[in-house]
């Protein structure tokens, strides 16, 4: 395995650390609901304490429109047996009294909670699975980055680095955020653009949330980790970047949407901000499998998702790895969607990977 | 911030601002094969470094101008109009 | 009696006037100018808190915005505030202030019982335990982890005060008015540009503040005489960002008990510099030695400004624990002002400083260090001993013991805006590379020190900036020297804390080491290190050192963790301002909205705009009985809804059809002038993306409607194509929604009742046939009349200039009496469209094909139009994709809901999904529309609905979706 | 205040009288009644829409950024070969009418009397109370008398002229937005204070 720098420092170092399977599309929910069952057992499998803690995800919905669609989520996702239940506005309330679910601009009408979702600690979890695979015999070959992919005949023989040439028949690409860079080295353009995501940890206090909860009338979503920050994000600040960095507009959006849904969060302080790049694709979920290289696999377009995916992501990489074929659980999730028109786009958004 | 220099209404916040991609894709002409509008729509150089890239002056002059951004620096070097073809620079 | 260790005269505090205050309800007094913190020590006061993990008791440490450990709960009920640093706080009459992080209280806490189990609480521990029983983590060990971390109480209530944000523009910005800053600011101000000072501190001074009043005072007037300057004091820099755009928090009533009347409580700048000098001077660090963190362990120099700025003398007996000579002047501050000296313990051989001390006879323990601190609740004494020796060591009584280890210059805004930071030798700390935006630092940022060359480095920079003049009178005397020995830690065991708000020893970071975790990002996450509210402003480097020396490196050579945004914690509500509550979005209403009001109408959100959802009559029971007398209406006489939110487009030009027809599946260039098309509008991915109709007004002339939703979204597109493929055509755009107020007169008595008011057009079905478009008045106003009807039923829409909408409206009100007239609201136009089977945004939904809602016969077989390739694409043509059906429950009294899924009876997988249902007029029962697999094969058989999330499931029949009229016969009468 | 149909109501939004602090220098607001129309040149034909209104109305049609004209009709720039004509309130349809008389089919003339609503706010502290919201340099170094600017001001688009020193801004608003925008507005001017005539 290689790694550019240290391990843990790219996206599962700087994200916001929720795990759930609330998708609507059942080739997403099976996927990561096969996820969310091995983060249930994964303390155990790696003997390391990642604080999974499952205390609950829920959307908030606010029109007859986004309730509709969260109904048709939730059943579509009990109908492939993953939990889900629908919370009235009085159940929200009593759920979580700081949300203002009567007198905001857009007024809660209730909610699709996921009771088996909730958050992990992300760097234990990048530790523990290091320390796993160490075990296992795995090579971790920090500070070691690829330069080239060495193509032979339409099938890759190898990889360049800054610490010399590896052999290898078959590569996996898991560089979400640089995935274009990577593929570009061995010839390949992919439907990803690179966008930055940020997020935000507030000063501690005692405990205030405790779910995670995502608001439906802006972009922002809050936890609260263990040590008594609260952990929250919104939207992409919507450009393609590299830079690990944002901007005061969606500061200023996520903020607001903040106070909007809980309005005693407005004399509390953020303390730290900080911008993770996404690949986005052009209709919002991952692509795993493998690619029209010989020998190339990856694992990418996670656009705001890789956490949640880690364990199923690896999972179904290495599947499709050995196998040389996708399991059933990534087949839809393939490269070449895009030409045949087979998205799989949640939110109908659009092939706009800034919107997604 | 970033902030663009529009060539019509001087130099504004990202705010005011609709981002709208890569600007260096051309719409096939009407007999295309769908292949190409496939890369219309879909295939992307995402580089990083110089960007070209579309951004609509919505809240300004409603005019989208060609955008040439460093995706890095996030530095925006040239701002031009949309049937203008700014230069792209090497690094 | 209060106030015992006040000095009796100097500082910036009033002493003629004083100010009551409590902490932990107990009573104290100060005086204007005080800190809480200055107030308190003035009091005598020195626990004030307790430790994040370990609750051992904490005193003040700092002067300033680094400060670890005296975070109080700011003010009562919903105006209650955690981790506010007592530092920072400008005391006021009536200020309420409480510790933190103890139970039951403050002297007695139980949970410092942490500290005697410390040994296992060390970094990493929570990782490496708690694992098992799996089930007991959430329900057992989580819960005590996350009631005894957390620092401060939120208040949970709305705050009662409120924010507004500044946006701003300038020449150059400078950030911090210390020698270095104030300078800056008088040379750039001399240059006549725009010139703006940001001080995080309430006066505006930093090190002159009790050292050079003179020249503090003569600048401060001098930039009071320049209009071009605007000094900000009270106003934190907290992040910079791309294009030297810079973030900013003012705190404009926090001094003060409660904000005056109309006045924000903060203010949130956003600082546009074309040059940006730095002027953020430098956190002094402090030493890791064995409990460094007693109540009495205080920065050298914080110790210094209690003396020279607010008269407080921080102990009655003192010692220092320095490795740098301008840590001796701090200290002899200390002994001018008459507290008592026990000496000065110093790791370096000799020193000037301590040829210095002698000379004022204070005792110098050279080549020693203090390893460690005697006292609990508040220092009574340092054990002194020999570098390298391991044998005796001297007990020295002192209840207050300065430390200073050097600076670490305030590199954190440089380093957010790309300048590379670089080693500084003498500092043995980072300052500021070469700036890559139009950037200069200046004074101690810059390793400039001391108050004479920090001010020449900043004329030197407002020169640079500005292209002015450096030459304005500069302070005279001693320059500080603030060379160290590199001396980072005091290497003999005990707690040796490098963070002391997150309880993070020197041992923590090399276990943290030793387990591999040797990156400074690994090291950091692992032990919490600098993750407090202080971000290791003065314990980072120190316990990067520590790690340097775990891995045999050089501190330099390992780096530092990104100094991301915040330079200080920013209020949440700030950043927010007034975009909260009902103002977090803008509200949009239609020229009717008042006459809704009047009537009654429960509105419904549609995006921004406020819509009518219906109008409930006293005589209704219920909502579903106002949505069917509305429907009711519209299907047996006539009723009027607003239709004002559509979007409409003026399209204007020579090629206005060919953009039309570019744009649409269907064609607009063979529309005739007076008539008007419904038509459909695909991504360019092949997706459904927006329909409505489009009239033809004159030859070059459209008028484009479009879905509430998609009214911006559709012009955007319209523009994008017009501006960037095609900008040969002579089109021109228009957004008139605005303009043009609109509403729908529906039912079979919608022609008696408006040819009543309609004047100067025929509207015989002969002369103004379905589709025909026609200019009129009515009362008077001009309005335009389209033949079109979204219901099925006989419709005239009606637009005129939304400043006549209510007088138009309020006329066919009038005319429809006789047919009782019901105006009717967004939940009964839901109702007739499903009757009729027209799509909506349900169904309109980014993932939908013309085909899968049955309206392919209305795309072009000829010609290129937006959308028209891609969706040839299989999966877009596939035959099992979703198609639009009707369904209706079996037992007609069923209720069936929208979001359930359809599956073949006695089974799970579901094959389709119900997109809008509504009890329904024109048949019994309940009716739906929705998308399902194979769905025109299905039309007569009979399916579950099921909707698991509610228990229940109800039988249905597959239907056409054209429940009302298939023919379309009705709006051709 | 007379104010007919078009602007009534977004007039009815300012009460009459001194509102929020007091002691200070209160700035002034105020609804104009006034018709505006949006003049768009056809492709091309830039040149002749200029020359047109030139002979109709006896000055040029300002360059980007800029306003022409006076209190009988202003020209304001408001995107590339395009502008908004403001004239006081007369007839209905009057002005467009003519406007496009006088232009033909060198231009597309969109009568936005009812669709835009004025807001006028002056006084010495008018730049500080915009500067809440607006993004743009209002200073007198990057601003003045003349010049236009097309924004977004408390989330919603604004196109702000400058018409006098003192400053006095027409703020040209959606009037569909024009209430959630004088909310925004007045609450910005409540801590200098603001006066309605």
């Amino acid at each position: 395995m290689l790694e550019k720098g240290p391990i843990g420092l790219g996206n599962t170092g700087r994200n916001t650390t929720i795990v759930r399977s609330n998708y609507l599309l059942p080739q997403n929910h099976h996927f990561y609901e096969h996820s969310l069952k091995l983060w249930e057992g994964l303390e155990q499998d790696l003997n390391y304490n990642a604080m999974v803690s499952q205390r609950g995800v829920v959307g908030l919905f606010h029109s007859e429109g986004a309730k509709n669609a969260a109904v048709r989520r939730g059943n579509a996702m009990r109908l492939s047996g993953i939990d889900a239940e629908l919370l009235d506005k009085e159940q929200i309330r009593a759920m979580c009294p700081l949300i203002d679910v009567d007198n905001g601009r857009f007024p809660v009408m209730g909610g699709l909670m996921q009771r088996r979702g909730g958050t992990a600690r992300h760097d234990a979890v990048a530790w523990g699975f290091a320390r796993a695979a160490d075990q296992r015999g795995v090579d971790i070959i920090q500070h070691c980055e690829v330069t080239g992919i060495d193509v032979e005949g339409g099938a890759v023989v190898g990889v360049q680095t800054t610490r010399g040439p590896i052999k290898a028949k078959k590569i996996g690409l898991a560089v979400a955020g640089n995935t274009s860079r990577l593929a570009q080295m061995a010839g390949l353009d992919v439907p990803i653009e690179s966008h930055v995501l940020q997020a935000f940890v507030s000063e501690g206090v005692k405990p205030l949330v405790d779910q995670v909860i995502t608001f439906g009338a802006g972009h922002f979503y809050i936890s609260q980790s263990d040590k008594g920050g609260l952990v929250f994000g919104g939207g992409l600040d919507g450009w393609n970047t590299y830079a690990q960095r944002g901007n005061l507009p969606v500061v200023e959006h996520v903020w607001s949407a903040g106070v909007a849904m809980m309005p005693s969060l407005s004399r509390l302080r953020g303390l730290r901000q900080w911008g993770g790049v996404m690949d986005m694709t052009f209709d919002g979920s991952h692509i795993i499998g493998k690619t029209p290289i010989q020998g190339l696999y990856m694992t990418a377009g996670w656009c705001y998702g890789g956490f949640k995916a880690t364990p199923a992501s690896g999972w179904c990489h290495a599947w499709t790895i050995a196998q040389d074929a996708p399991h059933t659980l990534n087949e839809a999730h393939t490269l070449d969607r895009f030409r045949t028109g087979r998205l799989l786009d949640e939110r109908g958004n659009g092939p706009f990977p800034w919107m997604q | 911030m970033i902030r663009i220099d529009c060539p019509w209404c001087g130099m504004r916040d990202e705010a005011e601002f609709t981002y709208r991609g890569d600007a260096t894709v051309t719409r096939p002409g009407a007999n295309a094969p769908e292949e190409a509008f496939h890369d219309f729509v879909y295939a992307r150089q995402n580089p990083r470094g110089w960007h070209v890239e579309w951004w609509y002056h919505s809240s300004g002059c409603r005019q989208f101008l060609k955008v040439v951004r460093h995706t890095m620096t996030h530095e925006v070097r040239t701002v031009a109009r949309a049937t203008e073809t700014p230069e792209v620079p090497s690094e | 009696m209060s106030q015992t260790f006040r000095l009796p005269a100097g500082g910036h505090v009033d002493r003629a006037q004083s100010l009551a205050f409590t902490f932990d309800g107990k009573p104290f007094t100060g005086h204007p100018g005080d800190t809480l913190a200055s107030a308190l020590l003035a009091n005598g006061v020195r626990l004030v808190g307790r430790s994040f993990k370990l609750h051992r008791p904490r005193g003040i440490f700092s002067a300033g915005p680094e400060e670890p450990n005296a975070l109080a709960e700011m003010r009562e009920g919903a105006r209650r505030e955690p981790n506010t640093r007592m530092t920072q706080i400008e005391l006021h009459d009536g200020l309420v202030a409480a510790s933190q992080n103890r139970w039951p209280s403050l002297r007695w806490d139980l949970l410092s019982l942490n500290s005697l189990i410390a040994p296992v609480l060390s970094s990493g521990f929570y990782y490496k335990t708690f694992m098992w029983p799996a089930s007991f983590w959430e329900k057992v060990y989580e819960p005590l982890i996350r009631r005894s971390a957390g620092l401060g109480r939120a208040s949970g209530q709305n705050d009662p005060d409120f924010y507004e944000t500044m946006h701003a523009h300038c020449d150059v910005l400078i950030i911090g008015a210390g020698p270095a800053g104030l300078a800056a600011a008088r040379v750039a101000g001399a240059s006549g540009q725009r010139v703006m000072l940001c001080e995080q501190d309430s006066l505006l001074g930093a090190s002159l503040l009790g050292q050079d009043e003179a020249w503090r005072s003569a600048t401060l007037a001098a930039l009071a005489a320049m209009p071009n300057v605007t000094l900000l004091p009270r106003t934190n820099v907290f992040g910079a960002y791309d294009a030297n755009v810079v973030g900013a928090l003012e705190r404009v009533s926090d001094h003060l008990v409660t904000p005056p009347p109309h006045t924000p409580r903060q203010r949130y700048w956003t600082i546009r510099a074309a040059k940006i000098i730095h002027a953020t001077g430098a956190h002094e660090r402090f030493i890791a030695f064995p409990d460094n963190d007693r109540p009495g362990v205080m920065l050298a120099g914080a110790a210094a400004v209690y003396v020279r700025r607010f008269g407080v003398k921080a102990g009655r007996r003192a010692m220092l624990f320095a490795n740098n000579d301008a840590a001796y002047e701090d200290f002899f501050t200390l002994q001018d002002a008459g507290i008592g000296i026990a000496g000065i313990v110093d790791p370096r051989a000799d020193s000037a400083g301590a040829e210095a001390a002698r000379a004022r006879g204070i005792t110098v323990w050279a080549d020693s260090q203090v390893i460690g601190t005697a006292g609990t609740l508040a220092l009574q004494g340092a054990s002194v001993a020999r570098r390298g020796s391991s044998g005796t060591d001297t007990l020295v009584a002192a209840d207050l013991l300065c430390v200073s280890g050097g600076i670490n210059p305030a590199v954190q805004l440089a380093s957010q805006s790309r300048t590379p930071v670089e080693w500084n030798e003498r500092l043995q700390s980072w300052v500021p590379g070469t700036p890559i935006l139009p950037q200069f630092a200046a004074g101690s940022v810059n390793a400039a020190t001391g108050i004479a060359a920090a001010a020449a480095d900043g004329a030197r920079a407002g020169a640079a900036a500005t292209g002015g003049d450096a030459g304005i009178p500069l302070p005279s005397g001693a320059t500080g020297d603030a060379t160290v020995l590199p001396f980072w830690e005091v290497s003999v065991k005990g707690k040796s804390f490098v963070d002391i708000q997150d309880d993070v020893t020197a041992d923590d970071i090399r276990l943290a080491a030793r387990e591999g975790y040797k990156h400074i990002e690994h090291a950091k996450r692992y032990t919490t290190h600098t993750m407090g509210t202080d971000k290791g402003k003065s314990g980072g480097l120190i316990g990067a050192a520590v790690l340097a020396a775990a891995r045999g490196e050089r501190v330099q050579d390992i780096g530092m963790p990104t100094f991301r945004p915040f330079t200080q914690p920013v209020t949440w509500g700030a950043i927010a301002g007034p975009h909260i509550g009902k103002h977090f979005e803008p509200t949009r209403l239609t020229a009717l909205h008042n006459w809704h009001v009047r009537r009654g109408a429960e509105f419904m959100e549609t995006g921004a705009w406020l819509r009518p959802g219906l109008y409930p009559a006293p005589t209704d029971a219920n909502a579903w009985d106002t949505v069917l007398r509305e429907a009711r209406a519209v299907r047996r006489s006539v009723g009027i809804c607003d239709v004002s939110t559509l979007g409409k487009i003026d399209v204007q030009g020579k090629d206005a059809a060919t953009f039309l027809d570019r744009l649409y599946t269907n064609t607009f260039s063979t529309l005739p002038i007076g008539r008007a098309r419904y038509g459909l509008m695909l991504r360019e991915d092949g997706i459904m993306f927006d329909d409505g109709t489009t009239s033809r007004l004159a030859e070059d002339h459209f008028f484009v409607t479009t879905t509430t939703a998609n009214a911006g979204p559709v012009m955007q597109h319209m523009e994008f194509y017009l501006q960037t493929v095609w900008p040969d055509l002579d089109v021109t755009l228009a957004s008139v929604t605005d303009q043009w107020a609109a509403m729908s007169i529906a039912g079979p008595n919608t022609r008696s009742t408006i040819q009543k008011v309609v004047e100067g057009l025929d509207l015989s079905n002969e002369a103004f046939p379905f589709m025909a478009v026609g200019d009129a008045t009515v009362k008077g106003c001009p309005v335009r009349v389209f033949r079109i009807s979204f219901s099925g039923e006989m419709a005239y829409e009606i637009a005129t200039p939304a400043g006549f909408a209510e007088t138009v409206w309020q006329a066919v009100i009038d005319a429809g009496e006789e047919f009782r007239i019901e105006p009717y609201g967004l939940e009964a136009l839901g109702l007739l469209r499903i009757e009729k089977g027209h799509v909506a945004g349900s169904e309109l939904n980014g993932t939908t094909t013309v085909t899968d809602l049955g309206l392919g016969k209305m795309v072009k077989k000829r010609g290129d139009f937006v959308g028209r390739s891609l969706a040839q694409r299989p999966g877009l043509t596939d035959p099992g994709r979703p198609h639009l059906v009707g369904i209706r429950s079996v037992s007609r009294g069923e209720q069936i809901r929208a979001g359930s899924h359809l599956v073949e009876t006695g089974t799970t997988l579901s094959l389709g999904w119900i997109t809008g249902v509504t009890r329904a007029v024109e048949l019994d029962g309940w009716i739906g529309l929705a998308l399902l697999e194979g769905g025109e094969a299905r039309k007569g058989t009979r399916m579950t609905a099921t909707s698991p999330l509610h228990g229940e499931t109800v039988e249905v029949e597959i239907l056409s979706p054209h429940f009302v009229d298939p023919e379309n016969a009705r709006v051709r009468v | 205040m007379s104010v007919s149909e078009p602007h009534a109501a977004v007039a009815a939004l300012l009460k009459p009288g001194a509102h929020g602090a007091t002691g200070g220098q209160p700035v002034r607001l105020a609804v104009r009644d006034v018709d505006i129309v949006q003049l768009l040149a056809r492709k091309g034909r830039a040149e002749d829409a200029a020359a047109a209104i030139k002979a109709a109305y006896g000055f040029d049609l300002p360059s980007p950024g800029r306003s022409a004209g006076g209190d009988a009709l202003a020209a304001l720039w408001v995107q590339p070969d395009g502008w908004f004509l403001i004239a006081p309130r007369g007839a209905e349809g009057a002005l467009a009418r003519a406007v496009k008389a006088a232009v033909g089919d060198a231009g597309s003339v969109i009568d936005q009397t009812h669709g835009r609503s004025v807001i006028t706010l002056s006084g010495a502290r008018a730049t500080w109370v915009l500067a809440k919201e607006c993004r743009v340099d209002l200073h007198p170094a990057a601003f003045g008398p003349g010049r236009v600017a097309s924004t977004q001001i408390a989330h919603l688009a604004c196109t702000i002229h400058q018409r006098d020193a003192a400053p006095t801004y027409d703020l040209i608003v959606f009037t569909t937005f024009a209430k959630s925008f004088m909310e925004s507005l007045t609450h910005a001017a409540e801590e200098t204070g603001y006066v309605v005539s």
